[in-house]
């Protein structure tokens, strides 16, 4: 519509539907991105190098504020990695204990991604069902750690408490309630024509190009590889759980969807498992006062709700504190696709495709 | 005298305008008033007992033509900066000019025109139906059913010439 | 009492004032809305004297009038814009193309 | 002198401030509906379950202050919610809300004024209202709102194209432009239009919608798109004037939907006999009670469905419902000579 020149709109930080302070700064020809440049950082706090300064426990507490709206997976993540530099072995309750968050968090995390994604697409009423079942995991969480957004709910070798009584009964209750309302939410979306136009063969990303672009969990697997760190490189207690990864062929937005509601699903029965078969027991392995790993480096990665959760940590063996501490945020990764993928589309679907990648700036900029 | 004060105040709101619309620097502020004379000219309509066609007046006049003008000026103006919106090339003189020899004739008229009303002619073409509406329908499309559909032609014809003069690749 | 003499001067003031507008002014845009103002002119004394006559016809015409208007605002904005599109220019004076 | 002049400026200020009221609450009433859609309460803070909510918005709008960005067009700026606001507010002038009634041994009519242009009145009114819109995005001066604004004029202007040609085929029915009329014939016929016409019934709904850039067409205003659309850089009161001038429009689009296709002030089944104990209630009881189911459609539809993209609302409006309204027409049109002759 505007001939001569491409209209330059600044899209963030301050914009109700970058979720956060992203900025994309989008070189429009009429309401058509010809080009976008992601710029992130304003939310940056330099946790990796705060952690570099911290002694091993205190950074449980830093990885709270990196994907704040998946604390414990953030943890967990962390956690395992200085067991694995430590080689400590972590009690099968304490591991049953670790997936049963992990998939509440999931859950927790799907459903801010669920609501915000489809109000950025116009649907509202689907926003606050979905804040609803997220807030009854917020209950359960609130009960077995006392917090509900940052829960610094793991340490290093187990857990710092045991379930409380009655804990587990609630969590099933929740999934028989979960159950009933993803139909509530398929209902409202999935066969809608007019969801069905916003996100059909909007943001089409063939499996090559995803892996080029390094790509993980969802955005990946929306495109149809089926790649799972759960699955392919087991952590906590998933090499004893039965679930399937659902996969996407199309590599749109609908897809990216549809495997995120598919993943609730999932996500229902590992806790399942995991609650009905969890085993009697310690929820501490045997873990030295002063936490100090010896000399040496890891890497270990882990299936956050956004994708490949890796944690690179470097020790030299004599401090108590890390020498290098490095993560590798899904959410940073996916974001590098936003430019690919908005290229050629409108402005109404740049938000639709933020949405669609599921990002969570702390964890962008940490 | 109710007419005499109605016609007065339109005529007066008319030629305001009109004017402000030819001397207005900024080309928005010219389209805002070319809407506010049409919709005068409009209640001119209604008192001269045609109100459809003051209705077509503000509905394709105020509601399509001058958009489509605001449009333009929007799409045209958008990276200008203000001073762009000045006319170096007025011929202020010329009009001038103009308006004095336009303000002698229309003495003129005033003057030498015939002061005594002509007497109202109550000749009603023979219609089958009444009311103003009714009339105009009936009229076009009966006699003037031919240039009705040449004047839809035409429309036709300006749509497509437009969109081809528009856009920039079929 | 309000005479079509009265609408004839009307009508000859806006007209004058289109036309004034059309010379004075180089903004190709503004040029057309005092064409637009000159139809109106024009129009104003089809209905006074349609009125006046209370004969429908003069009303008749006004539409035609309005639908060329709407014609020529179609095509000539899209003139304007292909014409700016090429030149970034909106003034008459610099359309001298097809002048030789 | 009292038939002439006090009575219609009472009417005027009567229907101008049950207009206003009646905007501000479906300001609440889209908030409490919306909230029981999504298993909220609404407000609930202002008087008994929040029912004085729109004096207190009001008061907050009022006191609020009046921002003018720095590089905005004054003028303009300040004009565009008025432009927005007066098109909705003078529509009313033609909307009957039932028919002659007898008050204090006068015989008064229940809508302010009954010309034989009335529907085309109402449709050249309300186009003119678009310019609020597109002078509020051009005078910001700022790259939102001008977006916005170009959407909206060219929603506007397409689907006023749709919604005129099914009012043509109401037309065709009913045989007259006035509104009054329009509602006799339905009386006179025995069946409300939305069953002769439910195509056109049904493309004027949507292209209602469409015109108050209303869920799932709010693609104006859409915040996650546009931050807040044409009105993103207003504050207090002239903000206030955007909204109310959507929910007059909202209730305009309503009470025209009323009048033309659901039998305007008339009781359901005005012929048969039997739902005679209906007739002692008021007939405007009956108009509003229309009017609000529809209402209460529009936000239902708001809290329901997601929005649609610029270019599939642009491909809806020019490729489905001006066709589909023409057809309408068309068939209108034959029916209507094949059944006179």
């Amino acid at each position: 519509m505007f001939d001569t020149n491409e209209l330059v709109l600044n899209m963030g930080p301050q914009h109700p539907s970058t979720h956060g302070v992203l900025r994309v700064v989008l070189r429009l020809d009429g309401e058509k991105v010809v080009d976008a440049d992601v710029v992130i950082g304003y939310l940056h706090r330099g946790i990796e190098k705060l952690s570099e300064n911290r002694n091993w426990t205190q950074i449980i507490l830093l990885t709270d504020r990196m994907d704040y709206v998946a604390a414990a997976t953030s943890n967990v993540g962390y956690c395992e990695t200085v067991e694995k530099l430590m080689s400590l072995e972590v009690p099968r309750r304490a591991r049953y204990v670790r997936t049963i968050l992990c998939e509440l968090q999931r859950i927790a995390s799907h459903c801010l991604w669920l609501g915000t994604h489809a109000m950025d697409i116009g649907a509202m009423t689907v926003f606050l069902y979905a804040f609803r079942e997220r807030e009854l995991i917020l209950d359960l969480f609130e009960e077995f750690c006392g917090a509900r957004l940052t829960y610094n709910s793991m340490r290093i070798g187990g857990l710092p408490l045991d379930i409380p009584p009655g804990w587990d009964q609630k969590v099933l209750e929740f999934c028989k309630i979960m159950d009933g309302k993803l139909g509530e939410y398929e209902e409202l979306l999935t066969h809608n024509r007019i969801w069905l136009d916003r996100t059909k063969g909007i943001g089409v990303l063939p499996a090559s190009e995803a892996i080029a672009l390094g790509l993980s969990g969802p955005p990946l697997r929306g495109s149809g590889v089926g790649r799972d760190v759960r699955k392919d490189e087991p952590y906590a207690a998933y090499d004893e759980m039965e679930f399937d990864v659902p996969i996407g062929t199309a590599g749109d937005t609908y897809d990216r969807y549809l495997v995120r509601l598919e993943e609730f699903r999932q996500s229902l029965r590992i806790i399942r498992q995991a609650t009905e078969g969890l085993p009697e027991g310690p929820i501490v392995g045997k873990v030295p006062r002063l936490i100090k790993p010896p000399a040496g480096e890891t890497y270990h990665a882990i299936e956050s709700p956004k994708g490949e959760l890796g944690y690179f940590i470097v020790s030299d063996g004599k401090s108590t504190n890390p020498y290098r501490f490095r993560v590798r945020p899904p959410s940073f990764c996916n974001l590098q696709g936003l430019r690919r993928l908005v290229r050629g589309h409108l402005v109404a679907d740049v938000v639709a495709l933020i949405g669609s990648l599921d990002v969570v700036l702390g964890e962008v900029d940490r | 005298m109710g007419q005499a004060i109605a016609f007065y105040t339109l005529a007066a709101f008319i030629l305001g305008f009109a004017v402000l619309v030819v001397s207005t620097k900024d080309t928005v502020h010219s389209v805002l008033f070319l809407v506010l004379d049409f919709l005068f000219v409009a209640a001119l309509y209604v008192l001269l007992a045609a109100p459809f066609l003051a209705v077509i007046q503000v509905l394709v006049y105020a509601g399509g033509i001058v958009v489509l003008y605001l449009f333009v000026v929007m799409l045209v103006n958008l990276k200008r900066a203000p001073e762009a919106h000045h006319d170096p090339h007025r011929r202020t003189k010329l009009g001038f000019w103009l308006a004095a020899a336009v303000l002698v004739e229309l003495g003129a008229i005033a003057a030498y025109g015939p002061a005594a009303s002509a007497p109202a002619v109550t000749q009603t073409a023979a219609m089958p139906v009444s009311g103003n509406t009714e009339q105009v329908g009936w009229l076009l499309y009966t006699s003037y059913l031919i240039p009705f559909e040449i004047a839809s032609m035409l429309l036709l014809v300006a749509m497509i010439g437009a969109i081809v003069l528009a856009k920039r690749e079929l | 009492m309000i005479t079509p003499t009265h609408y004839m001067l009307l009508s000859a003031a806006l007209f004058m004032i289109g036309v004034i507008g059309v010379m004075v002014r180089r903004n190709i845009i503004i040029i057309f809305m005092s064409i637009e103002l000159i139809l109106n002119a024009v129009n104003i004394n089809l209905v006074a004297f349609s009125n006046q006559l209370q004969n429908v016809i003069g009303q008749v015409f006004a539409i035609f009038v309005i639908a060329v208007a709407a014609a020529e605002a179609a095509v000539g904005l899209g003139i304007i814009l292909a014409f700016y599109r090429n030149k970034e220019t909106v003034n008459i004076d610099e359309m001298n193309l097809m002048r030789w | 002198m009292v038939d002439n002049l006090i009575i219609p400026l009472l009417k005027i200020v009567i229907v101008l401030n049950a207009t206003l009221v009646a905007v501000t609450y479906m300001v609440l009433l889209e908030r409490k509906v919306i909230a029981w859609a999504q298993s909220r309460l609404g407000p609930m803070r202002v008087g008994p379950y929040g029912i004085l909510q729109p004096i207190a918005d009001a008061v907050k709008l009022m006191i609020k202050e009046d921002i003018t960005p720095t590089r905005a067009d004054k003028w303009v700026f300040t004009a565009a919610p008025i432009i927005a606001m007066v098109p909705a507010l003078i529509v009313y002038a033609v909307i009957p809300f039932g028919p002659e009634v007898s008050l204090f041994g006068r015989k008064i009519t229940l809508y302010i004024t009954d010309v034989n242009v009335g529907l085309l009145y109402v449709v050249s009114v309300t186009s003119v209202g678009v310019y609020g819109i597109i002078l509020a995005g051009y005078a910001s001066n700022s790259k939102y709102p001008l977006l916005a604004s170009l959407r909206a004029s060219a929603q506007l202007i397409s689907y006023e194209v749709a919604v005129t040609l099914t009012l043509v085929s109401v037309i065709l029915v009913a045989g007259s432009l006035s509104m009054v009329d329009i509602v006799r014939a339905q009386e006179h016929w025995h069946v409300w239009f939305a069953f002769i016409q439910p195509l056109a019934f049904g493309i004027f709904f949507i292209g209602g919608l469409a015109e108050t850039n209303r869920a799932p067409f709010d693609l104006p205003e859409a915040e996650q798109e546009l931050t807040g659309g044409f009105h993103t850089e207003y504050s207090g009161m002239r903000f206030a004037l955007f909204f109310l001038a959507e929910y007059a429009n909202m209730i305009v689009v309503s009470s025209v939907a009323t009048t033309l296709f659901l039998g305007g002030w008339l009781r359901p089944f005005p012929n048969v006999a039997a739902l005679g104990f209906l007739d002692p209630i008021p007939s405007w009881t009956w108009f509003l009670i229309k009017s609000f189911v529809f209402l209460y459609v529009f936000i239902w539809i708001r809290a329901t469905l997601p929005r649609y993209r610029y270019d599939q609302l642009m491909r809806l409006g020019w490729k489905v419902l001006i066709p589909l309204a023409i057809a309408n027409l068309v068939v209108t049109g034959i029916v209507k000579v094949v059944l006179a002759t």
